[in-house]
């Protein structure tokens, strides 16, 4: 591994200097082994370019039977009826809320590498924003379909919308299903338009570098007739930085609104004002946890070993366990509210979820929410790569507990106890919910495989020969 | 049949565009245009040009999205069909506001990314400048001065000259051809 | 552009007509047709006719409606009070019919729409019921549209065992009158308290046929064993007039349920005498002591509970006997002291008994002892004797006078075996299933014909060769008494038979060889009883008054008890006592292919779809140490442990009961397989078992329900059985139980208090919950009247400020504001309101998988709590106390399933009704789940239009039959699935009132005063709905009236009073819900010299030890924790 | 490197937007027009088996809407008359026209001598009463959804005339779907009923408009009469779900 080793006395005053004693810092360079813009260039448009890879075929294919799952089940919902799901009542709101939360959390991940870090001056998500936000957008329409089939008639959906009628009868914006409508429909949309906006100035480098016509005419009108001008640039890094700055509450708020699903509820275990923060948190870690899962496995395949770099693994193990701690700080301060509160409703409703009838469904949470990423503060575990990649599937089944235990927890044991009941999933429950990871293959694969895995013209913008002072501070 | 469009002058690094687009301002050219592979730091102030004008249209798509939010919401609970919803007030700042926010935050995004089109003229997929034979390495490695023939200081031959004086390689005539 | 309307879909109205459309192309719907419209030609001959000829005409037009088709019978029928002289489309009708039943018929009001009975109510005129129904009643209407009913008559076909012909009724008549005259012809008829049928049956015994009568569940045999015991001709039927009463002692007697006739009038006499509105009503409160067995409602209603097995009552009855008598001076020396000694076994309870003596006899002659109808004969004469001795006799309980019983089966069957039958009619019944003990393979050979008349085929079907179709009790003409005698009612038919039956007096009136009708002969029958009265007034009122005779002379109980036999050993642990009891959903079988009644849960087991051999905690204990793999308690889990929540009484596997099945047998043949379930409240060596379902032979809803428990019914037809011995099969069955938690866990849901702490703090209830001790809910107007807050919805804490209860974008508040305040001290828990609710609202049945899924559907559900402070740990208590809530929705003023609705389908509307906008819901059920009550109900399917078992094929599953879509209610919308329902207050009936109101006051002033436009005033009460007008149907079927509906914004109104109570609560209050429907307090009255005497209700008691947990500590705390309270 | 598109692509975002826009318009003023209730149901009009003319009966010779729809002002359903309300008229006037056929077979079925009693060979299926015929089958024609509950008499009676939502039924010869009759249609009414309001005895007048108007301004006359009869009457037609749905 090369680094360099900078002094930074000649820049500030010498005297300080002698007086502090700094300790040196070293500066591990984003991309390694001193790559030119045009081995990037090269790097990445390769992957686009080459002829595709028989273990795409075969992921493609296999990915696509798996997606299938979701559309039988979806078929056979909306035919038969929401019965054939395992929702009751009391738990009206089974697999299905569950799955549209876990997903709409992992979506998070991508905008926020964008957005946030992007505004925050992190240099080191410019290799990884692509394909977060990819996971992004392919997360959050895996999410939608839960949502929108969960509902008894689909085919009335269209009623959550604003759209006037001859039934003179409008939404109601009172609703936190409401507030989701909008939150999910403008994440969605200006991820995609975020995540295609920064693509533009790749895709015209793909398209200038085509041979195959049917290229030269895909890229060409996906680039929109980008020419790399200093004006583009200016107001292409203006719109950039708006839309980060714009991405940043929205990614905060979409969370936030799903969160009000569960808090604006009176129920016992829902009704709390942490769940925001500790939503958010939850939806970063959970989202960390998924880019680190689809990425160690493309940097291997792809040999991207100069592009992410083991600095960036050792960022996104330290946020997963900086939010990790965040999420478990959350489930502690929601037992002693409860405790402290002193609602004997609210009381029950906790240690009902530690302890009652769902209490392997929280352990498991706690495991692997609380307790694995604590196991990201040992060097050893962080530099083992594999062992990485497992702990973050981890993750992402920790957070999918979570939202379970949210959701179930509460609904089984409420109020009343006569009302009290029980909530197992069927089988259409389980394939459709696993065809959406089939489905989420689906669309990465095909974006892997025609579209710019990452933003050349912002990783050759942290390469030193961007420096239009020819590297002189 | 072709029409003039420019003179192009390429450079190798970063630097020495930016060295040169600091020189074609001083020698007071107003109708060029660098191009880069890379948005190059400082490269607006070097070429004389001011800040973008995309926050404008972010800013109306904002205030767009917040009205038509308070609107809709005004209008269809509490104006048109106002219904007793959970004892809640038929129309609050406070209830919907996660409707505003959204459609603050979307309408933004529509502004920013159209008023970025817009004021890119993008989409343009026919442009003289595609017709220059290495365009295609602006977006790998390559930078690129131009000089359009509609600069009131263009010359056929002293700017081509110029060009090559502040280090610009490969200098190339762009022709655009008219059928 | 609309699809041209067809002719054929046009005439035949909807989609539910195609049952009828179907049958069209069969030979007997065309002959219906035919006897359907025959009048045309003699239509101008009187004002009904022509009546009846414009409801055919409008019925026809309207047929794109739904209403058309059905047939009207071909007497006339005569209105109800309030139904118009003629009939129009839309409108409803009434008529007065009873419902009959061995057990007394019950007269009834029934609702129908063009022809189609669709709703039972009770007859208000008579006044003991004060017009409430019987479940049983309520669900009897879905047997006239049971698609499985007999059709037409069936003859075993000469090709094969299995096969029938199908054959006319005019066949049928030919035969019988044949077979009559071949003669030696015997019936053996199900007991009815018919009086026409009596007089038919008189005839036919004149004419040399045998006459028998067989019950399964024989509620007429105690007073046969009373007036045999007492030595008089005939029997004495203890009629308990507990209107009179205050103090009421019940020995194995379940008077208040299902098990004991007139439960009815018992319990709305009983329960008025513990209405208590103020502390002057509390002090006069009545007082029930119940010692029984098995739980049963009047257990749970009880203020004083004694666990005893029911072999133990003869003990128990001398031992309280002995104890009266000496109390009251009455008796010799020697009488007490056989009384004691034959009462020697019940000395462990002793002190309970003297107590209760004691106590009985400070209140003598308003004070009532009732012996539970399966006890032998001695406990009933000396309950007489008691009766006697506490000098009530004539007060609050008569015993009159009644005929001598039928020949019963068993003459029946020594008649047979002497060859003096050849043919054997069954009038009704299903003797085959239930009298299993009897040699039926000799009867067959004995008998060349068999005969069955039934309303369906049934496996005394099976038994015979000829089954002839019943029509229904609403297809029929009949009349008979009420159980008390103190009546005649009609049995008037709604509409014609709908399929080609005969009704068992058209049947006796064919073997008698009689041509007239039963229209005239029960007409004439009532000529010859009265002069004064018209048939049709009869009609009319439904009900004409009879004076029965009683019998008061005094007894001398020892001569009477001198010679009796052993008394039987008390049962153990190993040599177990079985009671056997009518079912709750089938009663003795009879409802077991009816919906409604299966889905409707068992009151206090809360199965549904199934019976289980219920077993006291004792027991269960012992079984669990005998086969530690039995399975059968759930292993203690670290909350019961620890006493956060209370161990289940069942094992849940995924949510669905796993109960053990075990064999219980006397002997090598009878034995019995069923499924076990702990039951509280058991006396320990009793197993419960019912009869009635697990039927051979039964429609599609019956088919695989339960388990069969006639073979323990002996030949002597004892339900009493003893010796049993209990082993598991080692299998399993799935329980559809509907409530899978039996504690209230010390939450203050439903609050209770005794009569005692209610005297001194007639508020004890607001004393209690999370509001009791949080900032007031309505704030500064938390004083505020009633009609202040139901129309303005004061803002109290609440940060946002509430819109007025106003019409759209005006100052004026609706006209009335609906409320609702269920009296949690009137409620037995008979579950009638569940019933009804169904039958009113459309609601669909899911069958047992779909509630296994907890999907039911009632809109109202009676939450069943045992509560106890003796509870140790993971133990299941055996002593309890039942408390039962009805709930359904609240309609909240400040509700939390609207604000969480995207789509505004449920809203509320100006007059504070929660409105449910079934055509506007996406089904999000996000309502459901934010109902802190959790009385929204999903349609998780099309439950109305697929088949129960066919609901997961989508659609490739077969359709419903179409055939029960008649008995739905069209003023109510049948809902698809994917959409959200709920509890209405019934919004069709506020509607339809309000609409006539108007209509009415709109109609009196054109009329009154000439003027018109704008010269008509209306004040605001002219068009405004009285109070008492609107009945929900939970409400009207109540035998309690527990329930009250009304206008709170009218300070008269009852509701408006009763909401005004100090008792008056709301559940989970503290969650400013503001819930329309409240409660009132329960309030019990414990006698506090008994040994088991608490000073608080064991609910009250919870709540408190989980609340305040520092004030816990042994004995007298509760009225500390109150005073805690008040700081 | 040459320029891959041509450069009239230039325009063609321009076009597109405009196109879009039209089309959209288009679109969207189509379904407003053609998928609503006002263009679906309104024109219905299917040929009824017998050709009944309202125009004629009700218009020229001033039938009252109540003598043959005799449920409308008593039930919720308006009723459509059976065969001897028209056969009251017909049994004299045009008693053998070939167009009464249809009531005619249905008044007297089996009675095919049409003298009310029971003759020779006229009980054809032997059951010893004269059967009727056939029902008439006329075609329905307004027809709300099956969760809609609809009451005739309350509007009757509460001054709202037949021509609100059936038109002027005396002037078809064919009676044809005249209102859209949808929930706005109805919400409409429900929110302003003083443009509607009308004395009782002129509810089936469907000529009827508000005597000694000014004639300028008509419907403010009647406006104000409305409002009066509104105040007066207590008429507060409501407005939330449970008004009509149940």
């Amino acid at each position: 591994m090369s680094s360099k080793v900078t002094d930074q006395s000649d820049v500030i005053s010498p005297e300080l200097m002698n007086k502090v004693k700094p300790a040196k810092w070293e500066e591990v360079p984003l991309v390694l082994n001193n790559r030119s813009f045009h081995w990037v260039t090269e790097k990445i448009c390769g992957i686009v370019e080459q002829k595709t890879p028989t273990w795409w075929w075969w992921c493609f294919i296999t990915a696509l039977s798996i997606a299938s799952f979701t559309g039988l089940g979806l078929v056979y919902l909306v035919s038969t009826g929401v019965g054939v799901w395992g929702n009751n009542n009391p738990v009206n709101w089974g697999w299905a809320i569950v799955n549209f939360v876990f997903w709409i959390g992992i979506g998070h991940a991508g905008t926020l590498i964008s957005a946030v870090l992007c505004l925050l001056k992190q240099k080191w998500r410019t290799s990884i924003n692509r394909a977060s936000e990819a996971m992004t957008v392919f997360a959050v329409i895996c999410a939608g379909i839960f949502p929108l089939f969960h509902v008894g008639r689909v085919w009335f959906a269209w009623w959550l919308f604003p759209i006037p009628n001859a039934n003179a009868i409008w939404p109601q914006f009172r609703s936190p299903l409401e507030w989701d409508v909008f939150a999910v429909s403008t994440y969605a949309t200006v991820s995609i338009l975020f995540w295609y906006m920064g693509m533009i100035p790749d895709l015209a480098i793909i398209r200038d570098r085509a041979k195959e016509t049917w290229r030269k005419y895909f890229y060409g009108v996906l680039a929109m007739g980008w020419r790399n001008a200093n004006n583009h640039w200016r107001n292409f890094e203006m719109a950039y930085l708006l839309l980060a700055g714009l991405s940043t509450p929205l990614v905060l708020s979409v969370h936030t609104i799903v969160s009000f699903d569960f808090a604006v509820a009176n129920l016992p275990g829902w009704h709390t004002t942490i769940f925001p923060p500790y939503f958010v948190a939850g939806a970063i870690f959970s989202g960390f946890g998924m880019v680190l899962t689809l990425l160690l496995p493309l940097r291997a395949i792809f040999r991207l070993h100069d592009l992410i770099t083991e600095k960036h693994i050792h960022n996104m193990c330290k946020i997963i366990l900086a939010t990790g701690s965040m999420v478990g700080y959350a489930y502690a301060m929601e037992f002693f509210i409860a405790w402290y509160g002193a609602n004997s409703y609210e009381g029950f409703a906790f240690i009902n979820r530690a302890f009652g009838n769902y209490w392997w469904a929280y352990w498991i949470m706690v495991s692997c929410n609380v307790i694995c990423p604590q196991l990201f503060w040992f060097k050893g575990i962080i530099n083992n790569i594999p062992l990485v990649w497992i702990i973050s599937i981890f993750v992402n089944i920790g957070m999918w507990f979570e939202r379970f235990v949210i959701a179930n927890t509460t609904l089984s044991r409420d109020f009343l106890p006569s009302s009290w009941g029980y909530y197992s999933p069927t089988v259409v429950d389980l394939f459709t919910f696993f065809g959406t990871f089939g489905f989420f293959s689906v669309l990465f694969l095909l974006f892997i495989r025609f579209l710019p895995l990452m933003p050349m013209a912002e990783v050759k913008s942290v390469m030193p020969a961007a420096d239009p002072h020819g590297g002189k501070h | 049949m072709n029409i003039k469009y420019g003179v192009a002058a390429t450079f190798n690094s970063a630097k020495s565009l930016f060295d040169a687009a600091g020189k074609v301002r001083e020698e007071g050219y107003k109708e060029w245009e660098c191009y880069t592979p890379i948005p190059v730091h400082g490269l607006d102030a070097q070429m004389g040009i001011g800040r973008s004008k995309v926050p404008r249209f972010t800013l109306a798509g904002g205030i767009t999205g917040f009205c038509t939010g308070m609107l809709i919401v005004w209008y269809m609970n509490a104006f048109d069909y106002p219904l007793i919803v959970g004892g809640k007030p038929y129309f609050s700042m406070i209830y919907p506001f996660p409707v505003f926010y959204e459609l603050t935050i979307l309408f933004a995004a529509f502004g920013t990314l159209f008023g970025m089109f817009f004021l890119n003229r993008l989409p343009r997929h026919n442009h003289p400048i595609f017709e220059h034979p290495s365009f295609g390495r602006t977006g790998d490695d390559k930078y690129m001065i131009v000089i359009e023939v509609e600069d009131h200081k263009f010359d056929d031959e002293a700017t081509p000259a110029f060009l090559k004086d502040v280090g610009g390689k490969s200098i190339t005539v762009i022709r655009e051809p008219v059928n | 552009m609309i699809k041209q309307v067809t002719e054929e879909t046009l005439v035949n109205g909807k989609r539910y007509w195609k049952s009828l459309d179907d049958l069209a192309s069969k030979p007997s719907f065309k002959n219906w047709v035919e006897r359907e419209f025959p009048e045309g030609a003699s239509m101008l001959e009187g004002v009904q006719r022509r009546g009846f000829m414009k409801l055919m005409a409008a019925s026809f037009g309207l047929a794109g409606l739904g209403m058309t088709g059905c047939r009207r019978p071909e007497h006339t029928i005569l209105p109800y009070g309030k139904s118009p002289e003629e009939l129009i489309p839309g409108v409803p009708n009434y008529y007065a019919t009873s419902m009959p039943s061995a057990q007394g018929y019950t007269p009834l009001i029934v609702e129908s729409h063009e022809g189609r009975p669709t709703k039972i109510e009770g007859n208000p005129s008579y006044i003991p019921n004060g017009g409430g129904t019987s479940i049983y009643a309520q669900a009897s209407v879905l047997d006239l549209y049971d698609p499985d009913r007999s059709k037409s008559s069936l003859k075993r076909s000469e090709e094969g065992e299995d096969s029938w012909d199908v054959i006319s009724s005019d066949q049928v008549k030919d035969d019988l009158v044949n077979l009559m005259k071949e003669g030696k012809v015997a019936i053996l008829a199900e007991k009815s308290s018919s009086t026409a049928r009596k007089v038919l049956s008189k005839q036919l015994i004149e004419k040399g046929v045998i006459w028998s009568e067989y019950e399964a569940i024989d509620l007429n045999s105690p007073e046969i064993k009373l007036g045999s015991a007492i030595g008089i001709d005939g029997g004495l039927r203890l009629i308990p007039n507990l209107g009179k009463a205050s103090r009421v002692l019940a020995l194995d007697c379940d008077f208040l349920g299902n098990r004991e006739p007139f439960s009815l009038a018992n319990t709305r006499a009983l329960m008025k005498g513990r209405k208590v509105l103020s502390a002057k009503d509390a002090k006069k409160m009545n007082r029930l002591y119940s010692v029984e067995s098995d739980l049963t409602i009047t257990g749970g209603v009880a203020d004083h509970r004694l666990r005893l097995e029911s072999s133990q009552f003869i003990a128990f009855a001398n031992l309280l006997a002995a104890e009266i008598f000496t109390i009251r001076k009455s008796g010799t020396n020697a009488e007490i002291e056989r009384l004691q000694k034959r009462g020697q076994a019940a000395e462990t309870h002793a002190k309970w008994i003297k107590e209760c003596a004691v106590d009985l006899c400070t209140k003598h002659k308003s004070s009532v002892i009732l012996p539970g109808s399966h006890l032998p004969e001695e406990v009933h004469l000396i309950c007489y004797a008691i009766n006697q001795v506490l000098g009530c006799i004539g007060r609050t309980v008569k015993y009159q006078a009644t005929e001598k019983a039928a020949t019963n089966l068993l003459s029946l069957q020594k008649a047979v075996l002497k060859d003096e039958v050849d043919t054997l009619i069954f009038l009704g019944g299903n003797p085959v299933h239930q009298a299993s003990s009897l040699d039926w393979g000799n009867f067959s050979t004995k008998i060349s014909n068999k005969i069955h008349l039934g309303d369906s085929v049934n496996e005394t079907t099976s038994f015979c060769d000829y089954h002839i179709g019943q029509s229904h009790y609403l297809e029929s003409w009949d009349e008979g008494k009420t159980w008390d005698g103190s009546a005649i009612v009609p049995v008037q038919p709604l509409l014609a038979p709908l399929f080609e039956t005969i009704s068992d007096l058209e049947l006796l009136q064919v073997l008698l060889g009689s041509s007239q009708n039963t229209y005239d002969f029960v007409k004439s029958l009532h000529e010859k009883r009265s002069s004064t009265n018209s048939y049709d007034d009869f009609l009319r009122l439904g009900i004409e008054k009879q004076s029965p005779s009683y019998y008061s002379k005094e007894i001398s109980l020892l001569e009477l008890i001198e010679n009796k036999e052993e008394l039987p050993e008390p049962p153990t642990l190993d040599n177990l006592e079985v009671l056997l009891i009518p079912d709750f959903h089938s009663w003795d079988g009879r409802y077991a292919n009816n919906g409604w009644m299966q889905e409707c849960p068992d009151p206090i087991s809360k199965l549904t779809w199934d019976n289980a051999l219920l077993i006291s905690p004792a027991l269960a204990k012992m079984l669990e140490e005998k086969y530690p793999t039995l399975g059968l308690l759930p292993e203690p889990t670290m909350l019961n442990k620890n006493g956060e929540i209370a161990p289940d009484a069942a094992n849940f596997d995924h949510g669905k009961q796993k109960a053990p099945i075990v064999t219980l047998s006397i002997s090598e043949d009878q034995t019995i397989e069923g499924p076990i379930y702990v039951q509280p409240g058991l006396a320990d060596c009793s197993i419960i078992a019912s009869l009635g379902l697990g039927r051979s032979n039964v429609g599609r809803v019956g088919k695989g329900t339960g388990y069969n428990a006639y073979p323990l019914l002996g030949s002597n037809f004892d339900r009493i059985v003893s010796n049993v011995s209990i082993e598991p099969t080692g299998e399993f069955e799935t329980l559809a139980n509907v409530q899978e938690h039996w504690s209230m866990e010390g939450r203050a849901i439903v609050r209770e208090g005794n009569a005692e702490e209610y005297i001194t703090d007639e508020a004890f209830a607001s004393h209690m919950g999370a509001e009791s001790h949080s900032p007031k809910i309505w704030g500064k107007d938390q004083e505020a009247d009633l009609k202040f807050k139901a129309q303005t919805t004061p803002r109290g804490n609440s940060s946002y400020d509430h819109p007025d209860h106003n019409y759209e974008k005006s100052e004026t508040p609706g006209l009335h504001q609906w409320g609702m305040a269920i009296d949690l001290n009137q409620c037995t828990g008979c579950s009638a309101c569940v019933v009804a609710c169904q039958s009113e609202n459309n609601i669909p049945i899911v069958g047992k998988d779909q509630v296994l899924r907890g999907r039911e559907m009632h809109w109202i559900r009676l939450d069943r709590y045992f509560s106890s402070t003796a509870r140790d740990g993971a133990e299941l208590p055996s002593d309890v106390q039942v408390s039962f809530q009805g709930v359904a929705c609240m309609h909240c003023e400040t509700a939390p399933c609207e604000t969480v609705c995207p789509v505004n389908a449920t809203v509320h509307d100006e007059e504070g009704l929660n409105a449910m906008a079934y055509n506007r819901c996406v089904g999000t059920r996000y309502c459901a789940n934010n109902c802190p009550y959790k009385v929204r109900r999903f349609n998780f399917f099309d439950w109305n239009k697929r088949k129960t078992d066919e609901l997961y094929k989508g659609p490739l599953g077969e359709e419903n039959d179409p055939l029960p879509s008649m008995g739905k209610n069209p003023d109510v919308t049948v809902r698809m699935r994917g959409v959200m329902e709920k509890c209405t207050y019934c919004v069709q009936r506020i509607q339809e009132s309000k609409i006539q109101v108007k209509v009415k006051a709109q109609r009196n002033a054109l009329l009154v005063t000439g003027k018109d436009g704008g010269d008509i005033e209306l004040s605001k009460d002219d068009i405004k709905v009285p109070d008492g007008t609107i009945k929900t149907a939970c409400q009207q079927v109540c035998p309690s009236d527990s329930i009250s509906f009304g206008d709170l914004s009218d300070p008269e109104s009852e509701v408006s009073k009763l909401k005004n109570n100090p008792r008056d609560y709301s559940v989970l209050g503290y969650l400013n819900t503001r819930p329309r429907t409240t409660f009132l307090a329960k309030v019990r009255n414990p006698n506090n010299r008994m040994p088991d005497f608490a000073s608080s209700p064991h609910a009250a008691r919870e709540y408190h030890d989980k609340a305040h947990p520092a004030h816990h500590e042994e004995g007298d705390h509760a009225s500390d924790t109150i005073k805690g309270e008040k700081h | 490197m040459r320029n891959l598109f041509p450069s009239w692509v230039n325009t063609i975002p321009v076009k597109v937007i405009l196109s879009l826009g039209i089309i959209g318009g288009t679109v969207t003023a189509g379904i407003t027009y053609y998928a609503t209730p006002k263009y679906t149901r309104v024109g219905y009009q299917p040929t009824q088996p017998v050709s009944y003319d309202h125009s004629f009966h009700a218009g020229q010779l001033g039938l009252d809407c109540r003598y043959c729809h005799h449920g409308v002002d008593k039930s919720s359903h308006a009723n459509i008359p059976g065969a001897q309300v028209c056969m009251s008229c017909h049994k004299n006037i045009k008693a053998d026209s070939p167009l009464l056929a249809p009531i005619r077979d249905s008044y007297f079925g089996e009675d095919t001598n049409r003298d009310g009693i029971l003759s020779e060979g006229e009980d054809s299926n032997g059951d010893g009463s004269l059967n009727q015929g056939p029902a008439v089958p006329w075609v329905r024609i307004h027809k709300t959804p099956d969760y809609v509950y609809f009451n005739h008499a309350i509007h009757v009676n509460r001054g709202v005339s037949c021509v609100e939502c059936h038109g002027r039924v005396d002037k078809m010869k064919v009676v044809h779907h005249d209102k859209p009759l949808s929930m706005s249609f109805c919400l409409e009414c429900h929110r302003n009923p003083e443009k509607s309001l009308r004395p009782m005895k002129e509810v089936t007048n469907l000529d009827w408009s508000l005597p000694n108007s000014n004639p300028d301004n008509p419907h403010l006359d009647q406006i104000h009469a409305g409002l009066d009869i509104k105040n007066k009457w207590g008429v507060n037609p409501p407005l939330s779900c449970t008004g009509c749905h149940r």
